[in-house]
């Protein structure tokens, strides 16, 4: 059986791969609505945590989450830069010390992050139509099926991933309220949010690497 | 797309190559981290920074020397710097007397320079303020947008906290004058031709030939509203009057205005708009202390030019007008 | 055509007044003879003038004033301007030591300053000594053309003529110091996307959309070759190697290099393009004094950009670095 | 009978007329030889010479061919400008003090004025696909016209005119070497040259005043 580091280590590479071959989709998404910048610049990212993925094994759980953080942070730019960055930051920084063998870390560490991504954005909502809206209900989601006593990743992320695109689904007929997007007040309207589809790449890569990798 | 380039990656990499050699004993650059910082020794000054995507020059890079920036942090075209980048930064100009950073109002920098904030005060790095620079009327500045945006006008308040700098004033000082500058310009822009970043290769939104989008950003995000395409007077004026009614300008007072140019317009249209102005303002009993007409805070190749009005005390005029030493220049 | 104008027909008036009215200290302005003058007082010196058809701001109206133009004649848009023009601006900059007419070689210009200068003389009005300004290399300097064009290497024959005349030498002198700048600069350009004139309103010649055109003239003229559109380092290297061997410029030479943009390319291009002269001048042993990037004559709203070159001796380097007082700045 | 200066006015006000007419083809040849403007400046110069044309009335011949040309020269600008103002200055120049009623001073007068067209030009031959191959062919045709006797103006000015449509034929399939349609070289051929058109429409709206005004 593979070692939750492993496993850790080879999400991140899933991610890395579905994102990076998603530059188009989101640069296309991020035209209607902003700058067009946000497909090249995740590309940019996960190539850089690809490069860096040798190192990893060798540290922590903690600080691979960190590590990504602070690659992403420092190749992206952008607002997907900063809140990506944060994400993993602070959710390496939440589990931090604790017991990587209790589930519950994964929830408490995921709201954390969630709550630093909000505050970075500016007191970001759900329903401002930003990466928040999928996010959000993902770790509402990961937290309900771990409070109910759900142990099998596979279904937990698998609910959790219905919540992002559900999220992201619903992405499409808000006005937007911060971010680029908020500039066009009702022109933003029918257009999808390009951070929900980073995060629901997230979800769907590491489900995908998940069932075809981990005997569970 | 045809541009002046080589690969879309290294457009960024090589326009800074291309400011360095340009100005060699003048700037220095650390190419991996895209900062620029002047070489001409200062001590006992605050350091002044400003850091945004790259696609706007010549700001910022280029406004980096004596009088003005310390240091600029380039971020990719159209995003903001990266969060290293502006640690670095803050500490090669820091000496002793904290930093300064002015950031124009969009969710990425901020997000990046708070960020680079926390670090360096868990790094016990220097003290940094940062200032918010929000001039952009066309942006309602309510709970349901991010805010009003940064644009031209922050070139006065590089311009005169830059200046004010060099006396030697504290963080603190720096910080007040440039919240007060800020809070004193208003700006509005236009777009008839949006532009194309090098990595999407295709205009990042459409316009049709007989239309124009006002109130357009920076980073070729769509404006307010778009309308068919009019004339410079009727244009300036949209732009003028929603400036002026803004902060509001009034009767008899003295003010400096940019007519910026958004990177793919000639100057020459840009002086018909700034003949415009003058008489806008003539008729509105508001005197015009000084006129800066160019390129500086553009967005990449658009077509297009905004309006900004500063308000006018004495120190803000002292400070306009005292020399700089910076890469972008004729001579 | 979407441009920031009113009627076309105004462009170059409307253009003009926007120039007086942002420098109202230190430009005049004759509207009806589009003569534009230095203001500040002026005594013993030789009246440096130019003149060309408007459409190539800011040559030349940008660049009257102390250390550079005493007046400049412009014309409509890409017509040479008219002969009671160029007869006025001769009368007012003269000091009672003759006027320098600096011409860059175009038919029409030479006629019209060739018809003044004869009408001058029929008057005993001011002497007058007229330079041709080529520096083209695109045209074959052979009889069966009008002769090489002046491009932007123009601006160096004002700069150090300018500062010169401000030394107070004579008007034979400052007239063999321009014929000297002029056989030692070379330039050329290439168009990624034709001018639209305001009159015409549409390109003035047809690229398509992976096509671009070496060795374009100023003036929408198509050039000498029509080309599949190359990324950077081969178009300036094109564009540099036929500057470098034409003079021919040569190993230790040391030279001061202008990349011009033509109008709607972005600064950031231009730097691009200039980091790329600086490696093929260091490659062939060239050593860069000084160098100038920016829009300097343009060619309405044309992208692309003209590379020059200037084989330096002492006096021309003392004569560049002078301060000048022009009315196109940033600050 | 209408005399001289009526007539001389009469043309003068038809050629103003057909050439602000023409502006749009003139503009349109200038494009692929040119920089455009040839038809703007052209339109410029004659609807500066219709205001002049009640002040022409007072002048003798040379100062009414004088005073239009500067006023070509003052308002056209460019090279058309410069030759077309030199044409008429010269012109008047030429005919200045000398009897008007012998016929020989008109072919005298345009080889002088042409003779100082060239040399503004640069030496300008026919040949070099410039206005002076419409030009040169009709004073030639001029000249042999009054030298072999003929009288009567219209035939006169129809030989002419046929003289510089032909030059302007030929200007087709030459390569410019003068002008600025010498930087195109070979790419020069294939184009008519508008200046050589100027010269066909002046002829030509001379030649129509005259039918339809004098009777000869
Ligand atoms: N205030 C915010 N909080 C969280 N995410 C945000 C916020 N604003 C924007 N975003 C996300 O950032 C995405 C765009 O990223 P990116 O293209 O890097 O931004 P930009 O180019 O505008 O700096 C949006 O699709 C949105 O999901
Ligand atoms: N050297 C010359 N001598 C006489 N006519 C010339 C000469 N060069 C050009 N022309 C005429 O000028 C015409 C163009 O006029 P215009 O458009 O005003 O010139 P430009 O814009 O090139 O200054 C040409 O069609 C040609 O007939
Ligand atoms: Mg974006
Ligand atoms: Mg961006
Ligand atoms: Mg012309
Ligand atoms: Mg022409």
């Amino acid at each position: 059986m593979q070692s939750q580091k492993e496993i850790l280590i080879g999400v991140i590479e899933q991610i890395s791969r579905k994102l990076i071959e998603a530059e188009k989709q989101l640069t296309e998404l991020d035209s209607p609505l902003g700058d067009a910048d946000c497909g090249v610049g995740v590309k940019r990212g996960f190539e850089a945590v690809q490069k860096i993925i040798p190192q990893l094994n060798s540290l922590d759980l903690s600080d691979i989450l960190k590590k990504v953080g602070f690659t992403l942070a420092y190749t992206i730019g952008g607002t997907s830069g900063a809140m990506l960055g944060t994400g993993f930051i602070e959710t390496g920084k939440s589990i931090e010390g604790k017991d990587d063998q209790n589930i519950a870390i994964w929830p408490d560490a995921l709201e954390d992050s969630l709550a630093v991504i909000k505050r970075r954005g500016g007191n970001t909502q759900v329903g401002d139509k930003t990466l928040v809206d999928s996010l959000e209900p993902a770790v509402i989601s990961i937290r309900n099926s771990v409070n109910t006593g759900e142990a099998n990743m596979v279904s937990i992320l698998e609910k959790a991933l219905a919540a992002a695109k559900d999220g992201s689904e619903k992405s499409i007929n808000m006005i937007a309220r911060k971010g680029r997007a908020s500039y066009l007040g009702e022109r933003s309207v029918g257009h999808r949010d390009p951070g929900t589809v980073i995060i629901c790449i997230m979800f769907d890569a590491a489900l995908e690497y998940l069932k075809s990798n981990v005997n569970i | 797309m045809k541009k002046i380039i080589n690969k879309p990656e290294d457009v960024v990499g090589e326009m800074l190559k291309g400011l360095k050699v340009s100005n060699p004993k003048s700037i220095g650059l650390i190419p991996e981290k895209r900062i620029v910082y002047r070489k001409d020794p200062y001590l006992n000054k605050v350091g002044i920074i400003s850091g945004s995507g790259s696609g706007h020059e010549p700001d910022q890079a280029f406004f980096v020397g004596r009088g003005m920036l310390d240091a600029a942090c380039a971020g990719p075209v159209f995003a903001a710097p990266t969060l290293d980048a502006i640690v670095d930064c803050a500490k090669i100009v820091d000496r002793g007397r904290g930093v300064l950073f002015l950031v124009k109002n969009y969710t990425g920098d901020r997000a990046n320079f708070e960020m680079a904030s926390e670090m360096l005060e868990f790094e016990s790095g220097p003290t940094v303020e940062t200032v918010i620079i929000n001039d952009d009327v066309a942006v309602k500045d309510s709970t349901f947008t991010a805010g009003r945006r940064g644009v031209a006008g922050a070139i006065f308040v590089y311009k005169i906290i830059g200046a004010k700098s060099e006396e030697g004033s504290n963080l603190e000082d720096l910080a007040r004058l440039a919240e007060d500058v800020n809070n004193n310009v208003r700006s509005m822009g236009f777009a008839l031709k949006p532009c194309t970043t090098p990595a999407k290769g295709s205009p990042t939104f459409e316009l049709g030939p007989d239309e124009m989008e006002v109130g357009v950003g920076l980073h070729g995000e769509p404006g307010r509203e778009r309308t068919g395409y009019r004339r410079a007077n009727i244009i300036i004026k949209t732009l003028t009057d929603a400036v002026i009614s803004d902060l509001p300008f009034q009767k008899n007072d003295e003010v400096a205005i940019i007519v910026n140019g958004l990177g793919g317009t000639p100057i020459s249209e840009l002086y018909i708009a700034a003949g415009i102005v003058h008489d806008i303002c003539k008729n509105s009993g508001i005197y015009i202390f000084k006129t800066y007409v160019n390129n500086y805070c553009t967005s990449l190749d658009m077509e297009g030019c905004s309006v900004s009005l500063l308000r006018l005390n004495e120190e803000f005029k002292r400070l306009l007008i005292t020399p700089v030493d910076i890469p972008i220049r004729y001579f």
